[in-house]
């Protein structure tokens, strides 16, 4: 059951993120990276984080996407890569280097997984409690929590002096 | 029976991967910022797939806090995307060259 | 339920609070009141750093943790901050009339300018990886904005968005390095790591490439070859204030980390990354130096040269221990005053709309501004490493602390390069002073706080030069206890 | 007074300060006032120092003075302190004395110029940095010194930088003094890490049981040392700078490129004699450096006809003498020469400065003539300089210079074909010396009627300093007539000290009579080349054909005579021109400069190879960065 529910999500999530990449509409590849988020969502739970798959589902493909989307349809960006690609050196080296680095990160972690042992068994419907994951927030992670508040104030700013039309 | 850690590590890493192989060969800003984001993605699926197998939550509150950075960089980049546009209506990066050499 | 709130501390981050603090107070001035007070706003910027260097003058001696155990308060990162309030003080001068000037004077780029200098404090007083990467973001984020304040300006777009793709590009990868030391090591604390790593003879394989694309992301911070390609572009694009300032603080900010992963964290680790350093550091020197050569445009030519000085203050971490360390926070201090400075001038003789930077601008302009060519002579010779001044000491700490632990060769490739550096600062030197074919016109921006800004750094630069004994020693008093 | 070291320092400093900051508001008389008083002050000082020292036992003349400390960082401290030795001692009375003439000169000759206070605050600043340079009880303070001469030198050649060929020169030497500095700097830093310590005084001490005798180490240090040595004092490969310095103001060719910048290898070297006499190997460099250079140099100068060029390369010759005498281990006869070499040469080159002064800039000696009518207090004052220069037996150049080829021959480490390379050179010394002097001077006038009309003694300001100059290049030698000859070779003894167990390393093993004999040699060398030059360019263009109108009789003795002329020139005087001008033309022009240009051509070329990776597009910047990655991971796989 957890065995296919992750080939499918697994799938779902390759398959959407090599469509983000490919599309050649900027819509149509938010929504395929939409749909990527939202597997990895379905990874999460699957692994019991549940907390974190609804904050994915939420936050990211919530929040974060309709921004994307929203800039998409208000530049009314439709296909901006006119002409054929002038540097296919750079395509063909991307997707090679791209294939050598997920072979070296392969080769690591397969080398390195003997140090782990084996997932321990347990029930991982209860691994995840917000008590817990938000006392941990507050207290060995308070600082880090503090951080981003300034650093969503700061992109706050940034953004509205990058955009707004007149100062 | 749980699939093992090394599946869902593989996983993230082509996530990231696919993440950037777009960032190289796509020319639109936007999208590049979304190859961006699948590299987050697979950073944390990463942290998450830790974080369950070793039954330690700091992995669950990095993810949390990754996604705040992930929407302070959208913000920020597509504001500066909005900016690039309203000067030059185009938000392909190979015409931005004044700058080289 | 209750939770057990750990000993937070506040007072070690006092200089964040102040700055902070200061940040809400000018965008509550330029929200709320009346439009005359905007004037003010540098005012309120500069109190605010000078407070800050005394809430770090006041913490200095101590080791103090807060917020549990992931920051700390310790000498290392005083120094740090110091060298991160010089930078942004002397940004904040050198900024009041060029803003002006240029047309885009506004608040918040003091407010930005300001919040970047927190993120570069939280990085360098941080224990634990998270919140270092947080800092970090905060500080770029903050950067990002800046490289493209001058909205009109195209080459300011570029710079800007160019920065930022390849920003959040890196951090993805540091992000992907600190999710795999999380794995191995069940946290991300350097302290805890360092306590871990102590036991055990060498890292794991996923340990292992954790580390490295951690500190990929951070080696595109300090600009090292290859990841240092943005470096000329944002730094020719961006507003020159900001360049100084990108160029100064986020650099330092930078190795501050560098220095606290590679020799406090890592310190037990295997030879294979002092050979990797050792490498990027020829690289990056080399590169740097041979390119500027070829450059006309000025900042251009100091982007390539900050490139170089990466390199050399990557040669100090390489040689490591108590000397190398010292080295490296010496010649950084050196490197904000020298480089701040040499940004000054070119603000100062700038142009409205960035255009009068290239060397034939200035050529013959020590007959007109002779104080001017005087001060940017200074700064030319500091960054060649020439005696009297802050430079030379800089490098001769640095090239000596890697004789002294038997880096020879890496130490005479470095003497080389700054030989092939002299060539490209004294240009600049040879354009002012002996030029037959002198600029039609100089521009020159009269502006009081530039004129004080230029006078620290002058000062500074030979301060250092002369009597550097004292911040010698301040920077020896700021290494690692554990290497004592 | 030996206390008050540092005023000598101080002076020149606040000449410069004052000059520098507020010249441009002062009146010319205060301008002068304080450029010449500062380094006047100054000399006395030193004269007070020097005299000082004088009343002190040989064995007790060593004076630290710590001014304040400078750089203190555990193991490593630096301050800035002065060592006053006799060598010191020495040195910074001739710097300050010939100083202090020549800013006197400069009042005179620098008299329209518009740049007069810039000329004077840096001709301050130079004498600091050079006093500072030979002051310096540690290597670093000296190192400081040596880049500030260097920076000053560099101002200076490119004084007139309107003209392009002197901003060139000016970047040229800079450049190629760089080089050198590399070595010297590594040569600290070397000599920290196996000292301990940059001071002089603990490095010389305990070099005989820190170094092995000939070791590794030794010779490292050493040849690095020297590699700046080379650099700055102008010697082969790294002369090239020296002869394009002459765009610079006359006066600052004598005083910098001629008396006192380009002798700080030498005194560097002497400094650390003892360091030296561990390396035999580089000592041998040192001597074969030295005496190729000083033929080498000596030989262009044969054919040069800019006057200033001339004895451009006259100074890299005479300087190669100095290091042939360090080479060998007479470290006493090289500051000697040193020393009258800076009274001789530095009159010869104000003398040219006179000339140039006259006929408004005029340079080559092809061109003129005759002068001695015009300008006689410079014609006799060159003709002091020009026979002490070429070593007549009863001037400077004589005690010092002989003392030099006696020890090339002589000493332990010395050789016969040492002291070939020597003696040669000082025939075409005598020769060329002689050839601009008699071109000049002597014979009919070749110069243009205006320039005829205009020419005219210098004033005052001028000549009094060549006179003062000439009187001291006369009888600068007395002080140290060989014991042979009835002296007491009191400079040598009194320099003593500060060589150590120097000199006896180097005890000669000949008797007086070989030494009588070679003495005797090497007059006879210099009288030939004098012979020679009068022969070519006196008696050869005019008094053949006045005799052979008058005298149709013995006619056919002069023509023999001038037969044997023919003889002369093709056996000697043509394989040396055609040797002269190999070096010049291809040596000098094409190996050297070439690959310094070369050198600089290419890594241009490097660069903008490499600045085409920067493409601008920001994807191609991603590539790189996933390059780096890739590579990094795949290092630490394979490794």
């Amino acid at each position: 059951m957890v065995t296919a529910a992750f080939i499918i999500f697994g799938l779902a999530a390759i398959v959407s993120a090599i469509m983000v990449i490919s599309f050649r509409n900027p819509m149509a590849s938010a929504i395929a990276l939409i749909v990527t988020l939202c597997s990895i969502a379905g990874l999460f739970a699957i692994m019991g984080a549940t907390f974190v798959a609804a904050l994915q589902v939420i936050v990211y493909a919530g929040a974060i996407m309709v921004l994307f989307l929203f800039v998409i349809m208000l530049l009314n960006l439709k296909r901006d890569e006119f002409g054929p690609e002038k540097r296919k050196i750079q395509r063909t080296l991307g997707i090679i280097l791209g294939l050598l680095l997920v072979l070296e990160v392969g080769i690591f972690i397969q080398a390195g997984l003997g140090d782990f042992g084996p997932s321990p068994a347990g029930d991982k419907g209860s691994f995840t409690s917000i008590t817990e994951l938000s006392s941990l927030l507050f207290t060995k992670y308070l600082f880090a929590f503090e951080v981003t508040s300034l650093l969503l104030l700061v992109a706050i700013v940034g953004a509205v002096i990058l955009a707004k039309k007149k100062l | 029976m749980p699939v093992p850690l090394g599946y869902y590590l593989g996983l993230a890493a082509i996530i990231f991967t696919v993440g950037v192989i777009g960032v190289l060969v796509r020319r639109n800003a936007i999208i590049i910022l979304m190859s961006i984001e699948l590299m987050l993605n697979g950073a944390n699926l990463t942290l998450v797939a830790f974080s369950v197998h070793l039954q330690e939550l700091s992995g669950q509150v990095f993810v949390f806090l990754v996604m705040t950075v992930a929407a302070a960089e959208a913000a920020v980049g597509l504001a500066i995307i909005v900016m690039i546009f309203r000067n030059r209506e185009s938000v392909n990066v190979d015409n931005l060259n004044i700058m080289k050499w | 339920m209750s939770i057990p709130i750990p000993s937070i501390n506040i007072g070690a981050i006092l200089p964040e609070i102040i700055l902070i603090a200061t940040a809400f107070v000018i965008i509550f001035v330029e929200l709320f009141a009346p439009k005359r007070w905007r004037l003010g706003i540098p005012i309120i910027c500069f109190a605010g750093l000078l407070a800050g260097f005394y809430a770090v003058g006041s913490l200095w001696g101590e080791t103090i943790f807060a917020f549990g155990e992931s920051v700390t308060s310790d000498n290392f990162a005083l120094f740090f901050k110091f060298i991160f309030l010089l930078g942004a003080l002397l940004v904040t001068l050198i900024s009041v009339d060029y803003l002006k000037r240029e047309g885009i004077y506004h608040a918040e780029y003091f407010f930005l300018i300001l919040l970047s200098t927190v993120g570069m404090m939280i990085m360098a007083s941080s224990l634990d990886l998270i919140s270092i990467f947080l800092g970090l973001e905060v500080m770029s984020i903050a950067l990002y904005v800046l490289a493209g304040f001058n909205r009109t300006d195209p080459r300011s777009n570029e710079a800007s968005l160019k920065y930022f793709l390849i920003g959040a590009f890196a951090s993805g990868f540091l992000l992907y390095g600190i999710a795999l030391l999380y794995g191995n090591f069940h946290t991300t604390n350097l302290g805890e790591i360092f306590a871990l790593l102590s036991g055990q003879e060498s890292l794991s394989i996923i340990g292992l490439i954790g580390i490295v694309l951690v500190l990929i992301g951070f080696f595109f911070k300090v600009a090292f070859v290859p990841f240092h390609m943005w470096v000329p572009d944002v730094y020719q694009g961006a507003p020159t204030s900001v360049t100084a300032f990108m160029s100064a603080g986020p650099k330092a900010a930078g190795f501050a980390v560098l220095l606290r992963i590679v020799i406090y964290a890592f310190n037990t680790s295997s030879p294979e990354f002092t050979n990797l350093l050792w490498i990027v550091a020829v690289v990056t020197m080399s590169v740097g130096n041979i390119v500027a050569i070829a450059q006309n445009n000025l900042k251009r030519m100091l982007a390539y040269s900050s490139i170089a000085h990466a390199g050399y203050v990557l040669v100090a971490v390489v040689a490591g221990g108590p000397v190398g360390t010292s080295a490296a926070m010496f010649y950084l201090l050196v490197y904000t005053l020298m480089n701040v400075g040499a940004f000054s001038i070119l603000i100062v003789f700038g142009k409205r709309g960035e255009d009068n930077l290239n060397f034939s601008d200035y050529a013959g302009l020590a007959s007109k501004y002779p104080l001017g060519a005087l001060a940017m002579t200074l700064f030319m010779l500091s960054l060649a490493g020439i005696p009297p001044t802050a430079g030379f000491v800089g490098k001769f700490y640095v090239f000596s602390a890697a004789v002294s632990q038997g880096y020879v060769t890496l130490a005479v490739i470095g003497v080389l390069n700054s030989l092939i550096s002299v060539y490209y600062y004294i240009r600049v030197v040879v354009v002012m002073y002996m030029s037959a074919k002198p600029a039609e016109k100089f521009y020159f921006t009269y502006s009081v706080p530039a004129i004080i800004a230029l006078i620290i750094a002058a000062w500074g630069t030979l301060q250092l030069g002369i009597l550097p004994e004292r911040w010698l020693s301040l920077a020896k008093d700021s290494i690692f206890s554990f290497l004592l | 007074m030996l206390d008050k070291v540092w005023l000598v320092l101080l002076f020149p400093l606040l000449g410069f300060l004052l000059n520098g900051l507020f010249g441009w508001k002062f009146k010319r008389g205060l301008i002068n006032l304080i450029a010449c008083g500062s380094v006047g002050l100054s000399f006395l000082v030193s004269l007070g120092v020097f005299l000082d020292l004088l009343k002190l036992a040989p064995e007790a003349r060593h004076f630290e003075k710590v001014l304040f400390p400078w750089v203190v960082s555990g193991s490593f401290k630096t301050a800035f302190s002065f060592l006053v030795d006799p060598l010191s001692a020495l040195m910074i009375l001739v710097v300050s004395g010939v100083a202090f003439l020549i800013h006197i000169y400069s009042t005179g000759y620098m008299h329209d110029d518009p740049g007069y206070v810039r000329y004077f605050s840096y001709l301050n600043l130079f004498t600091f940095s050079m006093l500072l340079l030979v002051l310096a009880d540690n290597l670093l303070l000296m190192y400081i010194g040596w880049e500030a001469v260097g920076l000053c030198s560099y101002l200076l050649i490119g004084f007139w930088y309107e003209k392009k060929s002197a901003a060139d020169a000016g970047k040229k030497a800079f450049i190629v003094n760089r080089i050198g500095d590399f070595g010297f700097a590594l040569g600290i830093m070397l000599t920290f890490v196996i000292f301990g310590t940059v001071y002089f005084t603990p490095i010389l001490e305990r070099a005989p049981e820190v170094l092995q005798y000939g070791g590794a180490a030794a010779t490292a240090i050493t040849l690095l040392l020297f590699l700046g040595a080379v650099g700055k004092s102008a010697q082969i490969p790294l002369y090239v700078w020296l002869p394009d310095a002459m765009e610079g103001p006359t006066p600052v060719s004598a005083l910098i490129h001629a008396a006192t910048m380009v002798t700080a290898g030498i005194y560097m070297v002497a400094r650390l004699s003892a360091l030296f006499l561990m390396a035999p190997v580089s000592m041998l460099v040192v001597a074969i450096v030295g005496g190729v250079t000083a033929l080498y140099a000596a030989s262009i100068g044969l054919m040069q006809n800019d006057i200033k060029r001339v004895l451009a390369y006259s100074t890299i010759s005479q300087l190669g003498y100095m290091f042939l005498a360090c080479g060998v281990g007479a470290f006493g006869a090289g500051i000697f020469h040193l020393m009258t070499h800076a009274f001789f040469k530095a009159l010869l080159f104000l003398c040219a400065g006179s000339v140039m002064h006259a006929l408004a800039g005029e340079l080559n000696i092809q061109k003129m003539g005759g002068l001695k009518k015009h300008m006689p207090v410079t014609y006799w004052t060159f003709l002091m300089g020009t026979l002490a220069i070429a070593g007549i037996p009863g001037f400077s150049g004589f005690f010092s210079k002989d003392e030099i080829i006696w020890k090339a021959f002589s000493s332990a480490q010395g050789h016969f074909l040492l002291w070939f390379l020597g003696a040669a050179g000082a025939l075409m010394t005598a020769f060329y010396m002689f050839r601009l002097l008699f071109l000049t001077f002597h014979g009919k006038s070749r110069l243009t009627p205006e320039l005829e009309k205009r020419a005219h003694e210098s004033p005052n300001k001028m000549t009094v300093p060549l006179i003062i100059l000439a009187v001291l290049a006369v009888i600068g030698g007395y002080v140290g007539i060989p014991h042979l000859l009835g002296g007491g070779n009191r400079i040598e003894k009194f320099l003593e000290p500060s060589f150590g167990q120097v000199s006896k390393a180097v005890e000669t093993h000949h008797s007086g009579g070989v030494e009588l004999l070679m003495m005797i040699i090497s007059v006879l060398i210099a009288l030939g080349g004098v012979y020679l030059a009068y022969t070519f360019y006196i008696k050869k263009t005019e008094l053949p054909k006045k005799l052979a109108e008058r005298y149709r009789s013995i006619y056919t003795l002069i023509y023999n005579k001038y037969y044997v002329d023919e003889i002369y020139n093709a056996v000697i005087v043509q394989p040396l021109k055609f040797f002269a001008i190999i070096c010049w033309r291809f040596f000098d022009v094409i190996v050297i400069d070439g690959s310094a240009n070369g050198l600089a051509k290419l890594v241009g070329l490097i660069g903008n190879l490499i600045r085409r990776f920067e493409t601008g597009y920001v994807r191609n910047y991603a590539l790189g960065f996933v390059v780096g990655v890739v590579i990094i991971l795949g290092y630490f796989m394979l490794r």
